[in-house]
This record gives structure tokens, C-alpha cells and sequence, in this order.
């Protein structure tokens, strides 16, 4: 056990997995780094230094630097998995997604099914998520709601070094497609982490806090920002369970029904496009199962219906806040916030 | 020709039983989508046969290809089950992907046939992958994308040929092109040329004729002997024709009146074929007959299955999707 | 006044258009058909002869056959849209999303954001949607959720001849970058529909039954399975009024709303998968608007979280039917189906 | 050189102003970012102001450029209003996008400046749609792409060689190799060459050096009137060299020690040029001298501006997602 960043709870998944099965390989833009270049080899590790070192550890034929076309990398990286590599591909930023979806959509995801339970694909992609870094519109989308969506992927979010570490070892070792979202944000965030292997089951989501009153189910970013609100919220004397799902395909569905069963009220934070999102579906699906046991509406706290905006006086607006999250939950439990001071 | 002689004549047998096959294969399931039996999308690859086999006599099940929505001679060329495969294409259980996939998604990992597809120019990456697992594992194995004109356009292939060149992966980029994508001529649509793209690229490549077994032999063997050896990745443009429309139902309006009658009579691959072998004395008219009396007896048999084999049921609907959920 | 298909119903509409506007382009693989083949042009109209005829009348200027390479022609007609022309672009089958989104992602629906709003994007892209054609998981899809989910996008799902043509004109005209989708399986469908132009607006529903114990809200193919099912439903006593929401982006909640409240029960009929679905959508809606209106939660009739199987046999099992949407209401009301008769 | 005399004073003057104002606005920008002042991912243009000069000087209103990540050079060049930019980057209300794009995505339709863009390889389609409207609005307008070596891999690019090619459109694509894609070098990532690319899909070409403004200007010159009279695309390689890292904040520890103290001494564009058009008494080392200073001070008035602009409120937040909702 020892203090470590996300950023280095992802890099020591990857080692500690690359180190146990030889068919495990990263590839992607500079994930590496310095490739062909005059001078330092292993000079980047991604863009915000996240595999850095793995390169000087495993060398080029398991560390491959690929050119910039994710449509061909990410593809090959569905095909190596296809015929007995274990390829752990980065997509930098999800947002890029739209560039090479279809080797993910139509390809990876429907293998299986479509030739009938014969494939097996074992791929995960690593990419960036979310907003607060300043990056504008095409390089802050959550974008994991179209994930899910689709039939044949698995989609985590974790919310922590520790879950990041311990579900991206069971993303490496699971054999379905696996999206592995980062949020760029958290990358210096630290925390106490193993310092061995350990798993993360998919589909078991995590109570972080206990309550009466209200739970809030959380997804990756939002998870700290809801235990933040439900601190606060106690201290007025209103109790919340947090529920972190840590993954949303498969969903822990029944964790989610029983606590909201238990507080019989329900916000979901989720810090993507409100549209046909992860909060829609998880409201829905609750409604669906708890109804008569719920005291209220499922409440929504998502990002606006608008791309992500560059000016931090916009973006700050922008992503769900603790402090809209507590006014969601004042207002379930009939406390309503007065002008929400943010 | 030359090489013609060279071949064993079981190594020449073995082609024209593979190439009649998908002859016979195709205008059978010509047949039965005319008269209503088959649903969905069908594209036949009829009159393109001595490109698939071509290639495909040089490969073994640790070799890989990347298909197309095209994919029957493919599957055939690379050793898939045949009754598997008409099974799969009228829908039914015991089909190669269990009825889940079609005609347009006809796949047998283990034999090295990465999947008809249904996306145009998809394969290219796939290739890429598999013969980057060859390279990774040391297989010793070979990735071939067969892709068609239109294809040759789209990025997913483009790209490929970098990372192909750039990673030195042992891949064979195969553009078949029969003239048309859909009812678009590539005359028209690729810019260019094919070999000249390859070059662009750094991809060694030649541009050969399709109708001739022997020449596309001959070719892919090098090309791929030289990507075996770790010389990497290189191109060949096939020129070849379609028997039939871009799909089973198309009119063909776009085709010019003569067109079909001509590439049957006188491009026909089998044909052509059947005679170099003949007039080399190699193998008589007579066996060839008993070969096409066998493979017309077999697909007839194999359709009389398909048609008995039971459909997939509601228990099938939900499986597969995942390993684990 | 005339009966048209429609197929029909969609050339009409593109052919007034056209005629009304010369700004208006068409383009598309094989929407005339025959380019640089020696036999006939306008060979084709689309590989189900949607667009057949319009390069006879408007010529190679304005109906452009494309190579088939959808991220340079779908990017391009967005780059046309941002400066002057008004092009409907086709992306033949929405599956093929996949190796053009960022064209849409990033670029035609982010443009007037990330530009501050001095961007006009006068885009329609026309793709087919859908099962029940036998097509297999790469070209059956609906992905509509995926779109609606996009800020900067508007999504049409038009459900007869009537509303094809209605809305494809209103999609033309139209400011914004819409994303219109045709049923495959609709194009044979006949019905009375106006020989001169018309539009309907976007973010106004439809109607198609009115009754008094459930509200059945469906998209595109569905409608016409939930009139199917109110009309039966109705000869046992048990009516139903059936939404037609038209665009899922804009969405007309109020009417939505409205018709829930009066029957206090919602079914929504959606052909996609599940998760994130249009489905959620509606329901986490409806439900965070009219809670205490609601005698019971939505019921969600989707297909299965599944690619879409090939075989006949399975495929009829997947697609939403009328049965299910019955049996669902049923249910709702109070009244269950004995074994589902499907 | 003599393209250098052959030029018009007052154009000298006014392709070394869109130099100096690119370089100068860099600097400060880069100043700025390493002083915290600037958020998010900045990517500086200086050291490759003759690329994007060479090319705008061709250019006018209604003429349309798509650019890259690297974007505020070819803003610049394309007439950009610099005091909008700058406030842009700065997150400011009357930035040129209301501070809702940023360093990315600066835009100005309206001067046909489609847009920085923060997806590589995105520009391609967005030149050949502009070049469609010019030809079948019959503008007489030309589009240009400016893309990145990186880019030149991206499917988008390649697919958009072939498009512009067929349609023949009225496209110049600019590769600008730095030399490096983020920190992959080109020599390494770009399999065969640029100009062997551009022969491939049909498209004259030619290797230019970027460090020399007159190189740029007459090939690109050429190829800008070729594609204007309806002769359609070209593609013109530059080689040149960025002065900063990848982005604000790279330690570009994959440099060579001396390389980038080796650009700025001995190829910097605007050393170059001057010393150039000095040696052919066109210009006076004074006069240059009077532009650096004009240029030094407008943009410091520029960044005093910037930074004491207003910041977009809530009520912006949801303004701009569309025209009518
Ligand atoms: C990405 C994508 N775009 C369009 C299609 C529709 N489509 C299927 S086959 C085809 C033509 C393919 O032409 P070509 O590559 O020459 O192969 P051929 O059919 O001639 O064998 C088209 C346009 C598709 N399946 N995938
Ligand atoms: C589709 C996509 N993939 C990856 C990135 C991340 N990225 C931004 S700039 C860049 C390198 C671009 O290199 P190049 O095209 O040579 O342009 P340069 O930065 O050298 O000007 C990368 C990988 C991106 N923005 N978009
Ligand atoms: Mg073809
Ligand atoms: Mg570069």
C-alpha cells in the first residue's frame, strides 16, 4: 500500500499485467514516444504521461508508438485481439472516438454475435474523458453513454486510483471489448493503492457513503463530487448513500435498486449530455423496477444540452457541481436551496 | 504458361475444385434468391474466382484474411466448411455463426477467415491486426485484406497501407476490382491508380489479371513469401468481372448490354483455366468433368441440407453477445 | 392528393425542394447511379431507388455520385453547408456511422458552438434505419440514440409516407444539421399524401390514437405497430392514445406530458437497444415531470441489448411487434397476457 | 532569388507583417501560457509563419482555408482579426467565438477561415465541401488545407486526395511536416513520401522548403491559379520547423540538443526572408526594423486588451447550440 496518483494506478495496472502475460501490448499515439525522433526514446507516455517508463521496461515489440490514424490502430488492435494478442489500445481523447467508431461499433462489439459465439476479443481501449481541463469542445465529452448503448461492449468508469488500478487489471484480463474511460481530471488525484495486483469485478458497484435520506448514484469524476455534497449534506443533518457503479455496461443495477429502495429517493449525477444518457437510463431503469417504493422523481444532475464550451467561466458553469448535486438532493428531501450559490 | 507446368497436379486439381465450388456455390444461391428462398443482402462473387483461390492456395489456417460483403469465394478459397456456409446463409442453426451473421458475416477464426463484413474497406485494420499477432507471436503467419475498388477508397484502407509499411507487417493488400462499386465505375472513382497509391505508400506492388489462376498464383506467391520472410507488406491490383449484380436483385442497367455475355465467354477464369491445363496435357478434359459432376452432386446436396436444417430459436437470440456479463 | 410510397413520398420531397431551391444539392453513393459506367445513367437511386430520377431532372451538378468514402463526402457536405450550399447528404445505412462520425461529432454539430455562434450549417444527412430486412448487425441497426444524445443535432425519425415527406422538407429548409432516418422496411408503405409541398415542424408530435387508459409514445416503424396494438387493444375495451414523437432532438415533452397525465400510464416503444436508448429517455422524462400523475412507471418495449440477428427466425423475435407492445400495456393497465403468444 | 524582385513592395511588406505579427503573437502567447495566464492545450506556429503566408498571400475572402490544432498562424495569414484572437484564447466574451472555442477551434467564416480544429486530419473534408461550393456556386474561390504531417495519415486526408481528385476540385493541399507529430517523427510515421502520395491519387505535387517564403509563395502560387482556372487539386509538401513544443508545456526531450537552437540561427523564416529582400535592396534593414516595432507593440496592446475583457456569463452557457430549437 502506498500513496499513488491515478495517473500512476493506471501506469502500474498496465505494468503489473504486461509483466504477468506476455500477449498483453499497448499501442497508440506517443505512447511511447520519441519514436524515430533524434532524441530520447519513451519521451512522452501520452500526452499527459500516463505510460511513461513502460516502453524502457518492455521495449518496442510491446510498446508500439503507431502512427496517427486511429480508424487503422484501434482496428488492428480488434484484430490482434481477435487471433491471440491481448492489445491494450489507447484512443487519447474519446472524442476521437468518431474518427475510428466503427472498428469498435460494428467490428469488436458485434464479432461474437455475429459469427456466432465463435470470436473471442479481448481489447481494451484507454481513453480520456470529461471537462475541466480547459479543453473545449472536442477534447472534454464524456461520450460513454454511446458506449453503452451498444450491445458487446463492456464500459468502465472508474472514479478513483484505487478502482482505476483495480478495474483496469479486470479490463485487461476480461475477454470482451472493454472501454476504459480516464478522466483527465482526476490523473493527479492521490490516494492510498495496492501495491500488487488486485481485480475489481465488473458489474459490482461500490457504496461509498450510507444514508437515509437519498442516494446518489455516481459516475467516475461526479463519484468525489457526490461524496462531497453528501459531507456536506450531513452536516445539515440530510444523510445520502453514494452508489459508484464503476461500470455501466454491465450495470449493478440491483445495488442501485435496493439503496434507492432503502432512502426512496434517487439523484443520479452524471456529467455527461443529458440526452439519452447514463442518468436517463439508470432513472428509467429504476423507476421501472422501484416505483412504488420511490418518495420522488429520479433527479438528473448532467451537463446542459451544449457542447463543452473553452472559457473556464463557461466550463466552471458547465460540469455538474457538488454544489448542484446538494441542491438535487435538498430539493428531493424537500429542503430546497435558496439561490444556489455557486 | 510456364508456371501452369510447374504445378503438381494435385496443387492444380485442388484449385479448380476450389474455384469450381465457388462457382457452382454461387449460381445455386443465385437460384434460390430468385426464386425467394434466401433473405437479405447476397453478394455474389461468381467469375471472380481465380482471384480468391489464387491467393488462398499459398495459405494454411496459422494465415489470415480479411473479407468483404463479397466473402462466399473467400470462405471457400480459405477452407470454411461449405454446408456451414449455406446453412448460414438461409439463417439456420446449425450455420457457421450459428445463423446470427449471413451471408455478409460468414466467419471461421479457425481457419483463419476473419469475417465477411458487412462495412466496406474494415478488413483493411483487421489484417493489419492478425499480422501483427503473427509478428508478435512469431506464427510465421501471413494476413491477407481482399477488398474491392470501391474500398480502395475509403480511409480504413488507406490507412492500413501506413501502418502495414510502418510497423513492416507481413500483409497482402488484395484489390480486387471488378469494375464497380455498387454501379459506380472505378474508372471513374479512384483517382489515380492502385499500384501508384502502393508506391505513394512504399508498398511494393503489381497489377495482374484476374481471369488468369496463374498470374494471380504467381504474384501473390511472391508477395507473399517476401512478407513470410519479414520483407513486409506489399499490393496487388486484380482486375477481374462479376458474373452477377453488385447484389442479388440489382438490374444492371449501368453495365453495358454486351458486358456479362463477354466476361463469361471469354474471361470466364475457369475456362481459361481448364484450357491452359488442357492444352499442357496436364489433366484431361475427362477429369475435369468428373471433378465439375462431383462439385454440382455436393453443392446440390449441401443446399438439400441447408434447406432441412432446422432455424435457431428464441434460446439462440441472447447468446453470444457476451462471454461473461 | 395521391397514393405514394415512401420512397415515393422522400423523392417527392427532395425533387420539390431541389426545384425550389438551387442551393439544394444530393449527395451520396449511387444516388444517381452508373457515373463513369458505359450502360445507363441514374442507374441506381440508392441501393433501394429511393433518389431515382432526380439526376435525369437536376443533372451532375446538383446530384453528385460519390466514391465510397464516407468521411471525405459526409465531411465535405458539411464544409458546403458552412459556406453556401444546402446539401442532403446520404450516408446509405446508419450503420456506416461509424467511419464518418467525427465529421458529424465534432464538426457540423459543434461548428455554430465552437465558433460562437457565427456558423450556419444548413446540413441534412438521409440514412436508411432498421430491422426487419434481413440485413444482419451491420446494417439494421437504428443508433438513433447515439444522435440524439449529440448537442448542435437534430434528429427526425419519420413514420409514414405522410410524415416523410413533411419532414424531409422541414429537414431541407432547416437551419441546423439535421439527421433524418428512413425505415427500410417503410418504403413500400402507401398512403394518401399531398401532391405540393408541406412541412411539419420539428419539436411537434403526432397524435395517431386517442383513448383513455394508456399512453403509447413511439418511434418511426413502431407508430404504426402501436396503432396496430391500440386497435386491437380497443376491441377489448382497453384504449389508448399513441405519440408520434416525429424528432427525437427537438422533443415535443410537453405533448409527451400531457397525454401521459390523462392516462397516467406510458408505454414507449423504441426499436433500438435498451441502455442510453430514446426509450430511457422518454421514460427519465416523463417520469422526473409527472411522477405524481403516474399510476405506474413507463414500460420500455425495446429490442433486446443483442446485435441484430440475421435469421428470419430470430429477427422476429428481436424486433419490437405489436404482441409485445400489447402485452405491455396489458400489463400496464393491469391486465396481463397469458403466455405471450408471439 | 528572383521571385523576391519580382514582388510588389507594399506585398513584401505585407506578407513580412503577417510573419512578424504570427511570431510575435506566439512568443507573448507562449509567455502568457508559461506564466498560468492561459488554460487548456496550446499549440504554437511559430517558426512555420512562410508556410501559411506563402499560401494566404494567394488568398481572399472568398477563398477558404481549414486548419489545424496549430492554428493561429493560418488565422493570422487568412486576416484574422488579431485582437479577437488573441481574446479567444483568453476565454473572453468577444473573443472571435464568444470564448467558447479557444486556442482550437478560432474561426471566421466570413474572412473563410473555416476553423482551427482540434480533430487531426478533420480539415480535409471541410476544404474539398468548400472548393464544391465555390465550383458549383462558381465563386472562382479556391480552398486550401493545411494539415500536419501526422494528419497526412489520417483516413480523413487520404480519402480527401481522392475526392477533391474525382471531383475535381479546386483544393491545394499543404502538408506542413515539422518533422514530428506530437513527438513521432514524420521520417519514421509517413510511410513513402508526400509528393509519391499525391502522384498515386492523380494530384500534381511538389517538395517545397518551408523556411523560404518565396518558395512556398510561387509553388503554392502556381498551384492556387491551377486549381482557381479549373485545373483542379494539387499538393504541395513543406518541410519546416516548430519553434515550441507540441504543445505549451512539452519538454521535447525527443529533440536533438541542438535542433532547435540550429532552427531559430539558420532557418528561421523571417530571418531569412529579410535577409533576403535586404541583399536585393527592396526594403531597408530601418524599414524592417519599424515593422518589428509596430508589430511588438500592437500585439502587447493586444494582450493588454485580452486580458482585460470580460469573461462569457451564464447567460452565454446555452446561446449558440442552434439557430432555432
Ligand atoms: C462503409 C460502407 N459504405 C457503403 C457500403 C455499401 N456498400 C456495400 S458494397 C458497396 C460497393 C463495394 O464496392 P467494391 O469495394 O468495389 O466491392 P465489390 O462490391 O465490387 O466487390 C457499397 C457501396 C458499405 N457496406 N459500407
Ligand atoms: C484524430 C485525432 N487524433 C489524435 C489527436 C491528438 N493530437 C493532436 S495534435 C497531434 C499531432 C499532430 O501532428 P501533425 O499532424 O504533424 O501536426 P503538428 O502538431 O506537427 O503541427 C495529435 C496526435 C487529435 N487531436 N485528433
Ligand atoms: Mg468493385
Ligand atoms: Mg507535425
Amino acid at each position: 500500500m502506498s500513496k499513488k496518483s491515478y495517473r500512476q494506478a493506471v501506469n502500474e495496472a498496465l505494468r503489473q499485467e504486461m509483466e504477468r502475460d506476455p500477449r498483453v501490448i499497448l499501442m497508440g499515439e506517443d505512447v511511447a514516444g520519441g519514436t524515430g525522433a533524434p532524441g530520447q526514446q519513451d519521451a512522452w507516455g501520452g500526452p499527459l504521461g500516463v505510460t511513461k517508463g513502460l516502453y524502457t521496461q518492455f521495449g518496442p515489440d510491446r510498446i508500439l508508438d503507431t502512427h496517427l490514424a486511429e480508424i487503422s490502430f484501434i482496428g488492428a488492435a480488434a484484430g490482434a485481439a481477435a487471433t491471440g494478442l491481448r492489445p491494450v489500445a489507447e484512443l487519447m481523447f474519446v472524442d476521437f472516438m468518431g474518427v475510428c467508431f466503427d472498428q469498435i461499433l460494428n467490428q469488436a462489439a458485434k464479432f461474437r454475435y455475429m459469427f456466432g459465439g465463435k470470436a473471442v476479443t479481448p481489447l481494451v481501449i484507454r481513453t480520456m474523458y470529461g471537462g475541466g481541463f480547459r479543453a473545449a469542445s472536442q477534447h472534454s465529452q464524456c461520450l460513454y453513454s454511446l458506449f453503452t448503448h451498444i450491445p458487446g461492449l463492456k464500459v468502465v468508469v472508474p472514479s478513483n486510483a484505487y478502482e482505476a488500478k483495480g478495474l483496469l487489471i479486470q479490463s485487461i484480463r476480461d475477454d470482451d471489448p472493454v472501454i476504459f474511460f480516464e478522466h483527465k481530471v482526476l490523473y493527479d488525484e492521490e490516494m492510498e493503492v495496492p501495491d500488487e495486483p488486485y481485480t475489481i469485478p465488473f458489474g459490482e458497484a461500490n457504496v461509498t457513503r450510507e444514508g437515509e435520506d437519498c442516494t446518489i448514484v455516481a459516475l467516475g469524476r461526479m463519484v468525489g463530487f457526490a461524496n462531497q455534497a453528501a459531507d456536506n449534506l450531513a452536516k445539515q443533518g440530510i444523510t445520502c448513500t453514494v452508489v459508484d457503479p464503476r461500470t455501466t455496461s454491465p450495470l449493478d443495477l440491483d445495488t442501485i435498486i435496493e439503496t434507492t429502495e432503502e432512502t426512496g429517493r434517487l439523484v443520479i449525477v452524471d456529467e455527461s449530455h443529458p440526452r439519452c444518457s447514463m442518468a436517463s437510463d439508470i432513472a428509467s431503469l429504476v423507476t421501472e423496477r422501484s416505483f412504488s417504493k420511490l418518495k420522488a422523481a429520479p433527479r438528473m444532475v448532467t451537463a446542459p444540452h451544449a457542447p463543452v464550451p473553452f472559457s473556464p467561466a463557461l466550463e466552471d458553469l458547465y460540469v455538474p457541481s457538488p454544489a448542484k448535486i446538494e441542491a438535487a438532493v435538498r430539493e428531493l428531501v424537500g429542503q430546497p436551496t435558496r439561490v444556489a450559490a455557486e | 504458361m510456364s508456371s501452369a507446368l510447374q504445378l503438381p497436379r494435385e496443387t492444380l486439381l485442388a484449385a479448380y475444385t476450389r474455384m469450381r465450388t465457388i462457382r457452382e456455390f454461387e449460381d445455386r444461391v443465385h437460384d434460390e434468391f430468385s426464386a425467394g428462398n434466401i433473405p437479405g443482402f447476397v453478394h455474389l462473387y461468381a467469375g471472380e474466382e481465380a482471384s480468391g483461390v489464387g491467393v488462398c492456395m499459398h495459405l494454411t489456417d496459422r494465415d489470415a484474411i480479411a473479407s468483404t460483403h463479397r466473402g462466399h469465394g473467400h470462405c471457400i478459397a480459405k477452407g470454411c466448411d461449405v454446408d456451414g456456409m449455406m446453412k448460414e446463409i438461409f439463417g439456420r442453426k446449425d450455420g457457421l455463426c450459428g445463423g446470427k451473421g449471413g451471408s455478409m458475416h460468414i466467419a471461421d477464426l479457425s481457419k483463419g477467415m476473419l469475417g465477411a463484413n458487412g462495412i466496406v474497406g474494415a478488413g483493411g485494420p483487421l489484417a493489419c491486426g492478425a499480422a501483427l499477432t503473427s509478428k508478435l507471436l512469431k506464427t510465421g503467419g501471413v494476413s491477407v485484406c481482399f477488398y474491392g475498388d470501391g474500398a480502395s477508397n475509403q480511409g480504413a484502407i488507406l490507412e492500413s497501407y501506413n501502418l502495414a509499411k510502418i510497423w513492416n507487417l507481413p500483409v497482402l493488400f488484395v484489390a480486387e476490382d471488378n469494375g464497380y462499386a455498387e454501379s459506380t465505375a472505378s474508372s471513374w472513382s479512384v483517382g489515380g491508380s492502385q499500384t501508384g497509391r502502393a508506391t505513394g505508400f512504399g508498398l511494393p506492388s503489381r497489377e495482374v489479371d484476374g481471369f488468369d489462376f496463374f498470374a494471380v498464383y504467381e504474384t501473390a506467391g511472391e508477395m507473399i513469401d517476401r512478407a513470410r520472410a519479414g520483407g513486409g507488406p506489399s499490393l496487388m491490383h486484380v482486375r477481374l468481372g462479376r458474373h452477377y449484380g453488385h447484389f442479388e436483385g440489382d438490374a444492371m442497367t449501368y453495365r453495358a448490354p454486351d458486358e456479362i455475355a463477354n466476361l463469361r465467354q471469354n474471361h470466364d477464369p475457369l475456362k481459361i483455366f481448364k484450357q491452359r491445363v488442357v492444352e499442357a496435357s496436364l489433366i484431361s478434359p475427362e477429369e475435369f468433368d468428373a471433378v465439375d459432376k462431383k462439385v454440382v452432386d455436393d453443392i446440390a446436396m449441401t443446399m438439400v441440407n441447408a434447406k432441412a436444417a432446422p432455424m435457431p430459436t428464441e434460446a439462440d437470440l441472447l447468446t453470444d453477445v457476451y462471454l461473461r456479463y
